[in-house]
Formats: structure tokens, C-alpha cells, sequence
């Protein structure tokens, strides 16, 4: 098998992914549970990107194929940037331009701080 | 048989415009002679069958392919920054303009003036005098093109879209939407009526008016019951909308918000979705019991509130 | 079935030539053996027969809009009529017309045949493309039967979801599931283009026309997802009544139109690309001289196709975008026709000391060349942001738009079509009649779609069925030139349709032309290649200095 | 043992660039799914940011429970498909077949997780329309209707995913692979694990954000 097949993985290091996935989970939700401020957000994001990397890595060895193959699996969350950072080009400075009336169906200043919690509805 | 080649010129706004159009066309006449003139050497002069000179000559490749990447790119910036600079002046109303409210429906157009009166497909403005549009949908989205102004923006329902301009000669224009918008767009059309300020004055007054914006804000401020609670001296606590227009709104969740006219019309559709701090959520939501013209004339009244001192905290 | 090739190319003891059997016979004569084919020829030969079809419809519906909009009242067709009219013209011409066609007709025959392979990487996918795109028209044929679409090709919110009482649902199904076949086609040539080159075919061997398909594969597969899940919200929006882009939920319709001209935009970017890969082949073969700046001119493919990616913004200035962003769109709109001038400004310098031949195709090409280069240019205009205030949904944009996708993609189309015509059929068509059509259609053209400019910036809306007088001189001007131009499209179906019977036999490279797809007899065995060819120079390597007479029907 | 040339298809040369052109062609696929959903991520990154109140409100009546065993569950299933190639890549069938029937166990276990979910849902009047609940502002259908439109596309996905591991586990049943050629099981689980990897975004972005 040349280095363009993926060499037979041992077992361990699927068991081992399977585990840190499990607790990143366990984790994700444990810390959802408190009111952490912005730190919440950036856990909610961190975590699951991180098990992405993981899976995409290991499980579907990323890690051991060609360059090329790499190339193909990046292509798609490149293009994903690029549609989303252009799109929020437009979202996030919409009348932030001096003089062009506020659209209306968004609110207030950036960053949006984050909102405090108001009375807990039933969870 | 005429051949008009520029619709008339009836703002500076539409003179820049065409002033544009020549600078690109003349691009545009540049580029086609560095093509067209030695393609057509070239095919003549390096035809099948003509004796000519053809042993490969090298070129400085790299040399001559960078000159053709930056030079374009270069000439590309300027116009990009003259477009831009135009584009700036087309899109930031001056604040000092008046202010005439259009509302777009499936297939017309229905204008209303400060001063009361309503007009159909018509829209009569003073000569000289800057105009801007506060334009909503009703149901899909249209576009508000005035072809001799040489400006155009789309009307989309749920929010405001604004639009300016400067008539400099009395005369009648056309308006046309140029976003298709169903069974009869090429029906929603209309004129722009730019008249002398004395005709202005007259077919204002002359429009029995009724009442105007203001007056007829003020009555549907009563009959839904909005002064039931905003105003000051009422049992339930409400915000005061006295002197609120335009200022800076301090939210519930800490946010700021400007109360302008999207916002005060969301607080009236959606109240739920930007409270004031310090009150609770229990405003009745009037969307679907409010037409567009009705909340364009309760905003009106909420502006000229706003132009009184708010009344001290109860 | 699959008989061991020899797996090393060894130098055999030459056998006698025993006729090897071309892929029309070889495969069988039966309609089932056509229907199930996966030799990427035959499928590519099915192609033309569905875009034929396609084509006929929609120019049906361009032919009757014409004649309505000769008079300014609209009184030939009722406004909702016309509407339908102009939708089918638009959809159908897009997706079932413009999209596929050098890709999968000229693309699925001749790129196995340039990179020296046997078959493309997935046969089967092919015909499941094939299937598909058929099924996709289906169903938007079966929407124009039973009622047809008013809301144009665009399909903008809230009209298409919320006040449209047309059959929206159906056509978006037919448009979703032909994107399908334009991803599986994509894919393929994708994967083919990297792993099944011949032997010694590096990437700087590729012929242009290669560059220019992959570019476009690129933009085909990373394009039509997003439009795919724009439909599907569209269409789900219209059976359940509720969706992201409703006002009233405080949803907003310029997202829509974010998402639907992320794709769109691609698009016309998937429809001019393989156009150009035509031209660059068809300029180097007829003036007999290499092309001027290879690798500019590859690398401007894929530039094209990256930043084509970016520069959606520009069809949505008014449309209540920020500001900031519209200046961040029409800066990159300008980048983006960078690539478009350098590949004009190469394909102007290879005919330097070049030996002509003005054959058909050369013809098609030095039209591409003219026709593209005025769209482009407009295409400045409307990068603009002052002046795009004025003419966008304007006929300027319906001028710029045909001048683009008419004046370059379907000339580049029938060159393209004309210059491997004697390899896919074996046969020569009739030179004369070639050139003449060439010229008419060239003629016909300039007059339909120039008067439009005029039109347009005069002020003359989109998609109007009744418009104001003073256009209407403009409007006759472009109906007349409309019947020109029809007359010059059914000049090539005609002889080439007779070229079938009476054509001259062709012999294997006609044109003298370099590219591997003329070292194997034409029309080609099934396998391509008795042995997989090995490739040591360059593309293109002509002599301008040698006399060469090309063969001629 | 199959005859190793007999698998190579015709247009390719030998063994290792038909896989290799088959796990391109399969991470092109992926690419366009990653678009594909990547429409639905980006608008719901935007409604999220342009009512920040009304989605947390909405977000606090998802079933975090449901959620969470789902994630576990597919999880799971992405080890014993990994085990399902390693067995695979050895050549040994009873367990490649056994872990190949393991993951769509598993498969269907998220499936029925999922069905009660969305039931329990149903009950909550939780569906976008005209009998969403009272006590979730009118933005926070926005956030609904992307919840059943992601969730619903990627479970559309995963039953797509069940049905390929069927087929594969009925052609391993008869012997179709063997260590030289068993591209399919390696592209199906390239699929499988694509999917769950979806999920787990899914999973943090509908139960956890803003959550407290």
C-alpha cells in the first residue's frame, strides 16, 4: 500500500478519538449549563470544531492521505468562508454608514454585549 | 423618428451620471482600439496564402503580460473610485431634505405628503428643493426608478428604504418599477410632477388635504388606544414618547438602539423584540390591524412628539 | 466485459491494421445500447440531442417575446402570458441550455480524448447525469405544459413564495435535480483531469481547453449546492407557508437573494469559461502558432473561476445592501475582469505572425473575440456603483448579459461545435454554408442586442410587456435583428443535419491540429487509444512557416 | 481470494489510483454537501445575530436530553464504522459484517431518538405556523424552522447513510471484499463520518448556545 492508500490504522487510536469525542460532549454540555458570559459562546463553537478535527483527522484519515486529497477536503470550508464572510459583509455594516437610514428589522451598536439572563422560562 | 440617446438631465445627480457614462465609454472606445486595430492588422496582414514575415519572434513574455495585468488594474481602480464617490452622493440623503412617504403596493404606488395629501401614481414636488423617499412595501418587493434622475432603489417589504433627489426644472417625468413584482409590473408606473413652488403651494392647498400627517397620526394615536398608556398620566407603565424620536433608546438587554422610523415601527409590529429598560414586556402586538399609510402617519405624529420636551420621570 | 488491457506500454511488433471498429458501431446499433451506454462519447452525443430540445423552447419563447415588444402597448400577449414567457426563456436557457452544454456535450466527448484516457473516472455517474439532466428538463418542461412560471429565472422573494399562484414548486424540482447532473458532472471531470492523464502529461502540457473545463468543474461543484438549498427553502416556503426570507416572521429577502446570486453569479462564470477554452483552442489551430502567454492564459481560468466567487454583490446595489458592501462588491468586480482582459489581449497577440486560416471556427472565435470583449467592457459599466444605480434591471443589463452569454458562450459553442464536428461524426460539413452562417449570425447578433444598450440606459425597465413609446424605434430594431439572428441558428442544424449523410468522410486530423484527440481516427474506437499515448511536448506546437492545406468539406 | 485485476475498472491503470480517484470523487461530494448545509449554518449565523433575544429564548425549548443521547449515539456509531474499515483493510469479514450491522443498529437507534423528539415537539405546539406557542416571541419561528429544516435534511442524510451501509453489508455478506479491493466500505464510511461530523455542529448550534 503507497503512501496515496491510507496505511491500516490500528484500533487504539479509534478507541482513543471515540473517548476525547465522548468527553468534549460531556464537556460541551456540562459548561452549557452555566452562565459563563462571552466565554459561553466561544465553548459552544471551540468544542465542536474541535471534535470536527478530530473526526476529520483520524477517522477519516486526513491525517494519512495525500496532499491532494487535503487540498479537496479544505476546498470545501474555504468556499463556505468565503460565502459567509461576504454575506456578513453586507449584515453586520448595514447602516453603519453615516446618513443611510437603519434598516429596521436589525437593532443597535456592535458588538452586541451580551444579554444578561432574563426570568428563566421552563428549560 | 427621433433617436434620443440620454434621457433628460433633471438633477446634477443625473448630469454625474452621464458624465460616468462618457469616462467609460471612452474606456471602453480604448480598449476596443488596443484589440480591434492590430487584430485586424493581424488577420490581414498574417492571412493564409499572403507572404509575410512569419518566424517566431520571441517576445518578453513576462514583460509584456505584467504591463497588460497592471495597467487594466490600474485603470480599473479609477473608475471603481469614481463610481464609489458617486454612489456615496446618491445613497446619504442630505438631513435637511423633505420628506414624502411612498408606499408600495402590488401595482401602484401610494404617496403621502406631510402636509396630508395623498396621490396615486403621482408625485408632485417644488422644483429645487431636495426630496427624500421613506419607502415600504406592502406584499413583494418593487423598485422606485426615475429613469430622468438617473436613481433607482429597491422598495422591500418589512423595512424602510430611503431615496433622494433635486429637480431642477418644472416639468413631468416618468417613474417606473423595476422590480418585477407579478401579473401587471409593467403597469406600476407613474409621473414625477416637478412644479414652481407658488404651483406647489397651490395644488397643496387646493388638494383638500383633509388633515395632515401629524393630525391624522395624532387621531389614530387615540382610537388604538396608544394614549390609553403613553400618555403620562395613565395607570399602566408605559415608556413616554415625548421627545424620543432620534435619541438613543436604552434597551432591556443593555443594548442601544436609535428610535428611528424602523424601530419605532417594529416596536408597533414586534414589541416583544426591543423593550425599552425598566418595562416589561406587555405591549399588544398591532401587526396585521396597522395598514403601512396608518403606521407611516403614527410615525409622523411620534416625530413631531419628539420634538417636545419629554415630561419629567413619573 | 473488461478484457485485460496490457498494464506497461510495451512497443508491440506492429499487426496488421485490422479496422478497429469506431464507437458508433461498436457499441451497438440498438436504442437500448445508446440508453445505457457509459463510453463518455456516446453520452456526450446525447447531450446535443437534449440541449437541441431544450434550446428549441426556449428560443420559441424569445422569438414570441420579440414580436410582443415591437408594439409599445402590450397587446400580442396578455401580461401574464408574457411573463411566462420571459421564465421559460430564462430557466430554461440557463440551466437546460447554456450550463450544460460545452461541459457536457463538447467536454464529456473530447476531455478523455485530450488527457490521452480511456473513459472519464466515473462512467456510470455519467449516465446517471445524463438521466438526470433529462429528468430535471422533464419536469420543467411538464411546469411549462400544465401552466408555466411567472416569477422569472431569479425566483426572488416574497413573490415567488408568497404571491406567485403559478407552478413555482415543480420548476424549482426540475432545477434542483438538473443541478444534480451539473455537480456528477463537475465531479467527474474533476477527478479525470487529476488521476487519468496520460503518461508525460503534466499540468503544463494540459490544452488550454483542459484549464478552462477544470476551472469550470471547479465552479460547478462548489456553485450548485447553495442554489440547490435556495430552491428547497423557495419551495418549502411555498407548500408550508412559512420561511427564513417572510417578512413577517422579521425575515429578510435580500437573503435570498445573498444565497441565490452566490450561485448565480458562478454561473454565468460556468457558462463563458468553457467558451473561452473553445477559443483558445480554435485561435492557436488557425493561425498555426503557439498562444501567447500559456500560463497567463491557464491561470486566468482558474482566477476567473476563484474570484468569480466574490463578486456576487454587484447584482444587488439597490437592493438595500450596506453601503460598505457594495463597495467591497464593485471593487472586486473590478479584480475580476482582469483575467477576462488578458486572456483577450493573449488570444489578440498569438495571431501575431501567425499563419490564418478564416475556416468556421475561426470565425466563431474571432466573433467570440469581438462579441466578448463589448459584454465584458459593459460589464464595467454596471461594476460601477454610481452608474449601476441607474441602469441595473435595465434593458443595459439585458444587453450585457446576452452580449456575454449569446455573443461569446453560443458563438464559442458552435465554434467549437464546428472545429470537432469531423471527430465526433466523422464527416466534413459544407465550409461555405459555414462561413455564411457565421456571418449571418454575427450580423443578426449586433443588431438584436445593440439597440438594447440604448434602451436600456434611455431607462427602459426589465421585463416590461408594455413599455413607454419613445423606446419603441430601439424595440423594432432589436425584433428585426431578432429574426436575423433566427435565421442564422437554423442555417448550422441544416447542413450540419445533411453533413451526417452527405458530408465528406473525415480524416482523422482535418485541421492539422496537435491536441491528442486528433492522433486517434476519427470518429474515435471506444477505447479512444489502441495504446494509451505518451506525451513529451507541450501543447500547440505549430509552425506558421510550413505551408499546410487544411481539409475542407 | 477474488482475482486482483478483475476489480480494477477499465479506464483505470491498477489498484491504488482507482481508490485514490475514488476517495477524491467522494471528498468532492462532500465539499458539495458542506455548501449544501453551509447555506442553512450561514443564515442561521445571521438570524442568530440579528435576534440574539428572541433565538436564546426560542433555543431554551429544544430537548437538550434527546440532544445529547443523539450525539453520543452517533458517535458511537462513527467508532464501530472506523472498526468496520479496519476489519476491512484486514481482509476479515465476520467482523467487517458485524460492525458494518453495529453501525446501522446505531443508526437507527439516533433515527428513533429523533422521531420522539420530534414528537415531543409536535406536543409543544413547537412547529413554525400559525399554532406556534404564545410565549416565544414571533422571530423565535425563525429559529424553529431552521431547527426542523437542518435536523430534517441531516436525518434525510443519515437514513441515505443507513441505506449504503445495508448494501455494503449485504455485498460484504457475500464475500465481495477483500483486503486488495473494498474501496466501498472506505467511501461509505467517509459519508458516515461526514454526517456525523454535521451533527455535532447541529448539536452545539440548536441545544447548547446561550443555553444557561
Amino acid at each position: 500500500m503507497n503512501l496515496l492508500n491510507p496505511p491500516v490504522v490500528p484500533p487504539k487510536t479509534y478507541f482513543w478519538v471515540w473517548f476525547a469525542l465522548l468527553l468534549l460532549l460531556l464537556l460541551n454540555w456540562g459548561l452549557a449549563q452555566f452562565n459563563l458570559g462571552p466565554f459561553n459562546l466561544v465553548a459552544t463553537l471551540a468544542i465542536p470544531f474541535v471534535q470536527m478535527l478530530l473526526m476529520l483527522l483520524y477517522l477519516m484519515h486526513v491525517r494519512y492521505n495525500a496532499p491532494l486529497t487535503r487540498v479537496f477536503v479544505a476546498a470545501g470550508f474555504i468556499w463556505l468562508a468565503i460565502m459567509a464572510d461576504l454575506t456578513l459583509s453586507d449584515y453586520l455594516t448595514r447602516g453603519s454608514v453615516p446618513g443611510t437610514l437603519r434598516k429596521s428589522w436589525e437593532h443597535g451598536a456592535w458588538p452586541p454585549t451580551t444579554t444578561q439572563a432574563p426570568a428563566r422560562a421552563n428549560s | 423618428m427621433t433617436f434620443p440617446i440620454l434621457p433628460e438631465q433633471a438633477s446634477d445627480i443625473a448630469e454625474q451620471t452621464d458624465n460616468l457614462y462618457w469616462g467609460l465609454l471612452c474606456l471602453s472606445a480604448a480598449v476596443c482600439l488596443v484589440v480591434f486595430i492590430p487584430m485586424i492588422y493581424f488577420l490581414i496582414k498574417y492571412r493564409d496564402g499572403k507572404p509575410a514575415d512569419r518566424t517566431p519572434r520571441h517576445l518578453p513574455e513576462y514583460k509584456i503580460e505584467i504591463t497588460w495585468t497592471v495597467i487594466p488594474m490600474l485603470i480599473f481602480m479609477c473608475f471603481y473610485e469614481w463610481g464609489a464617490r458617486h454612489y456615496f452622493i446618491i445613497e446619504r440623503p442630505p438631513p435637511d431634505a423633505m420628506e414624502i412617504d411612498v408606499v408600495g403596493k402590488q401595482w401602484m404606488w401610494k404617496i403621502q405628503h406631510p402636509e396630508g395629501n395623498r396621490e396615486i401614481n403621482e408625485l408632485h414636488v417644488p422644483v429645487g428643493r431636495m426630496v427624500k423617499l421613506n419607502m415600504t412595501s406592502q406584499d413583494v418587493i418593487h423598485s422606485f426608478y426615475l429613469p430622468e434622475f438617473r436613481i433607482k432603489q429597491d422598495v422591500v417589504p418589512g423595512r424602510y428604504t430611503t431615496e433622494w433627489f433635486e429637480a431642477r426644472r418644472p416639468s413631468s417625468y416618468h417613474l417606473f418599477c423595476s422590480e418585477f413584482c407579478g401579473t401587471s409590473h409593467s403597469h406600476m408606473i407613474g409621473r414625477v410632477i416637478v412644479m414652481t413652488p407658488t404651483d406647489y403651494e397651490n395644488w397643496l392647498t387646493k388638494g383638500q388635504p383633509g388633515s395632515t400627517l401629524v393630525q391624522s397620526g395624532e387621531r389614530l394615536f387615540r382610537e388604538l388606544g396608544c394614549s390609553g398608556c403613553h400618555m403620562g398620566n395613565s395607570v399602566v407603565r408605559a415608556p413616554p414618547l415625548e421627545g424620543v424620536f432620534g435619541k438613543p433608546v436604552p434597551l432591556n438587554d443593555r443594548e442601544v438602539v436609535a428610535a428611528d422610523e424602523g424601530y419605532i415601527r417594529d416596536s408597533i409590529l414586534f414589541p416583544g423584540k426591543q423593550i425599552v429598560a425598566g418595562y416589561t414586556n406587555d405591549m399588544p402586538s398591532f401587526s396585521g390591524k396597522v395598514s403601512e399609510e396608518e403606521l407611516l402617519q403614527l410615525i409622523a405624529y411620534i416625530k413631531n412628539l419628539g420634538s417636545q420636551s419629554p415630561p419629567e420621570k413619573p | 466485459m473488461n478484457a485485460t488491457l496490457p498494464q506497461t506500454i510495451t512497443p508491440e511488433i506492429p499487426r496488421p491494421p485490422q479496422r478497429l471498429l469506431t464507437y458508433l458501431e461498436e457499441g451497438g446499433h440498438t436504442l437500448g445500447s445508446w440508453l445505457l451506454t457509459t463510453d463518455h462519447k456516446r453520452i456526450g452525443v446525447l447531450y446535443l440531442y437534449s440541449i437541441l430540445f431544450f434550446f428549441t423552447i426556449a428560443a420559441i419563447a424569445a422569438a414570441m417575446m420579440r414580436m410582443e415588444l415591437i408594439t409599445p402597448p402590450g397587446d400580442m400577449v396578455t401580461s401574464e402570458t408574457y411573463n411566462k414567457l420571459f421564465t421559460i426563456h430564462g430557466t430554461t436557457m440557463v440551466w437546460f441550455f447554456l450550463i450544460p452544454s460545452i461541459p457536457s456535450v463538447l467536454g464529456n466527448f473530447v476531455v478523455p480524448l485530450m488527457i490521452g484516457a480511456r473513459d472519464l473516472a466515473f462512467p456510470r455517474l455519467n449516465l446517471l447525469s445524463w438521466y438526470l439532466f433529462n429528468l430535471g428538463g422533464l419536469l420543467a418542461v411538464y411546469s411549462i405544459a400544465v401552466g408555466g412560471v411567472d416569477t422569472g429565472w431569479t425566483f426572488y422573494e416574497p413573490y415567488s413564495s408568497a404571491f406567485s399562484n403559478t407552478h413555482v414548486v415543480t420548476m424549482v424540482a426540475g432545477v434542483f435535480v438538473a443541478g444534480f447532473s451539473s455537480i456528477l458532472t463537475g465531479l467527474n471531470f474533476i477527478v479525470s483531469i487529476h488521476k487519468l492523464r496520460a503518461p508525460g502529461m503534466t499540468w503544463f502540457k494540459l490544452p488550454l481547453f483542459l484549464w478552462s473545463t477544470y476551472a469550470t468543474s471547479v465552479i460547478l461543484v462548489m456553485a450548485t449546492p447553495v442554489l440547490a438549498m435556495t430552491l428547497v427553502l423557495v419551495a418549502a416556503e411555498r407548500i408550508w407557508g412559512v420561511g427564513i426570507f417572510d417578512p413577517k416572521l422579521g425575515g429578510d429577502p435580500v437573503l435570498f437573494q445573498h444565497l441565490f446570486w452566490f450561485y448565480s453569479h458562478p454561473a454565468v462564470y460556468i457558462m463563458i469559461l468553457p467558451g473561452m477554452g473553445v477559443v483558445s483552442e480554435l485561435i492557436t489551430c488557425f493561425s498555426r502558432k503557439p498562444i501567447f502567454g500559456y500560463h497567463f492564459v491557464a491561470f486566468s481560468s482558474v482566477a476567473i473561476a476563484l474570484i468569480g466567487f466574490f463578486v456576487w454583490g454587484h447584482h444587488m446595489f439597490v437592493s438595500s445592501q450596506s453601503v460598505y458592501a457594495g463597495l467591497v462588491f464593485s471593487i472586486l468586480s473590478y479584480l475580476v475582469a482582469v483575467p477576462s482582459a488578458i486572456k483577450v489581449f493573449n488570444w489578440t497577440l498569438t495571431l501575431y505572425r501567425g499563419r490564418i486560416h478564416l475556416d468556421t471556427p475561426m470565425l466563431y472565435a474571432l466573433g467570440f473575440i469581438g462579441l466578448f470583449t463589448i459584454g465584458g467592457l459593459t460589464g464595467l459599466f454596471l461594476a460601477a456603483l454610481g452608474f449601476d444605480v441607474h441602469v441595473t434591471d435595465t434593458y443595459f443589463v439585458v444587453a450585457h448579459f446576452h452580449y456575454i452569454m449569446v455573443g461569446g458562450m453560443v458563438t464559442g459553442f458552435l465554434g467549437g461545435l464546428h472545429y470537432w464536428w469531423p471527430k465526433i461524426t466523422g464527416r466534413l460539413y459544407p465550409e461555405n454554408l459555414g462561413r455564411l452562417a457565421a456571418l449571418i449570425i454575427f450580423i443578426g447578433f449586433n443588431v438584436t442586442f445593440f439597440p438594447q444598450y440604448v434602451v436600456g440606459y434611455l431607462g427602459m425597465p426589465r421585463r416590461y410587456h408594455a413599455y413607454a413609446p419613445e423606446f419603441q424605434v430601439y424595440n423594432v430594431m432589436s425584433s428585426a435583428g431578432a429574426s436575423v439572428l433566427g435565421v442564422g441558428y437554423v442555417l448550422p442544424l441544416i447542413y450540419l443535419i445533411w453533413s451526417l449523410k452527405h458530408g465528406k468522410k473525415a480524416p482523422a486530423n482535418p485541421w492539422k491540429a496537435t491536441g491528442l484527440e486528433w492522433q486517434t481516427p476519427s470518429p474515435p474506437p471506444k477505447h479512444n487509444f489502441a495504446q494509451t499515448p505518451i506525451v513529451t511536448q507541450p501543447p500547440y506546437q505549430y509552425s506558421p512557416e510550413i505551408e499546410e492545406e487544411l481539409v475542407h468539406g | 481470494m477474488a482475482n486482483p485485476s478483475v476489480a480494477v475498472a477499465e479506464q483505470f491503470d491498477d489498484m491504488p489510483q482507482q481508490l485514490e480517484a475514488s476517495t477524491l470523487g467522494m471528498w468532492t461530494f462532500l465539499a458539495t454537501e458542506i455548501l449544501f448545509f453551509g447555506a442553512l449554518f450561514l443564515s442561521y449565523i445571521i438570524y442568530r445575530h440579528t435576534y440574539v433575544h428572541a433565538f436564546a429564548e426560542a433555543a431554551r425549548h429544544t430537548k437538550i436530553l434527546h440532544g445529547s443521547i443523539n450525539t453520543g449515539l452517533l458517535m458511537t456509531s462513527s467508532l464501530t464504522m472506523s472498526l468496520a474499515i479496519h476489519a476491512a483493510q484486514k481482509g476479515r469479514q465476520r467482523p467487517l459484517l458485524g460492525f458494518l450491522l453495529l453501525t446501522i443498529f446505531l443508526g437507527c437507534c439516533f433515527l428513533g431518538v429523533k422521531g420522539l423528539e420530534y414528537k415531543s415537539d409536535i406536543d409543544d405546539h413547537l412547529v413554525p405556523g400559525q399554532h406556534f406557542t404564545r410565549n416565544i416571541p414571533v422571530q423565535g419561528q425563525l429559529f424553529w424552522y431552521l431547527y426542523w429544516m437542518m435536523t430534517g435534511v441531516h436525518s434525510l442524510h443519515l437514513a441515505v447513510g443507513i441505506g449504503v451501509l445495508a448494501f455494503i453489508a449485504w455485498r460484504a455478506g457475500r464475500q465481495k471484499y477483500s483486503a486488495y479491493y473494498h474501496n466501498p466500505v472506505l467511501i461509505s464510511g467517509l459519508y458516515w463520518h461526514f454526517v456525523d461530523v454535521i451533527w455535532v455542529w447541529l448539536y452545539s448550534l440548536f441545544y447548547l448556545v446561550n443555553r444557561y
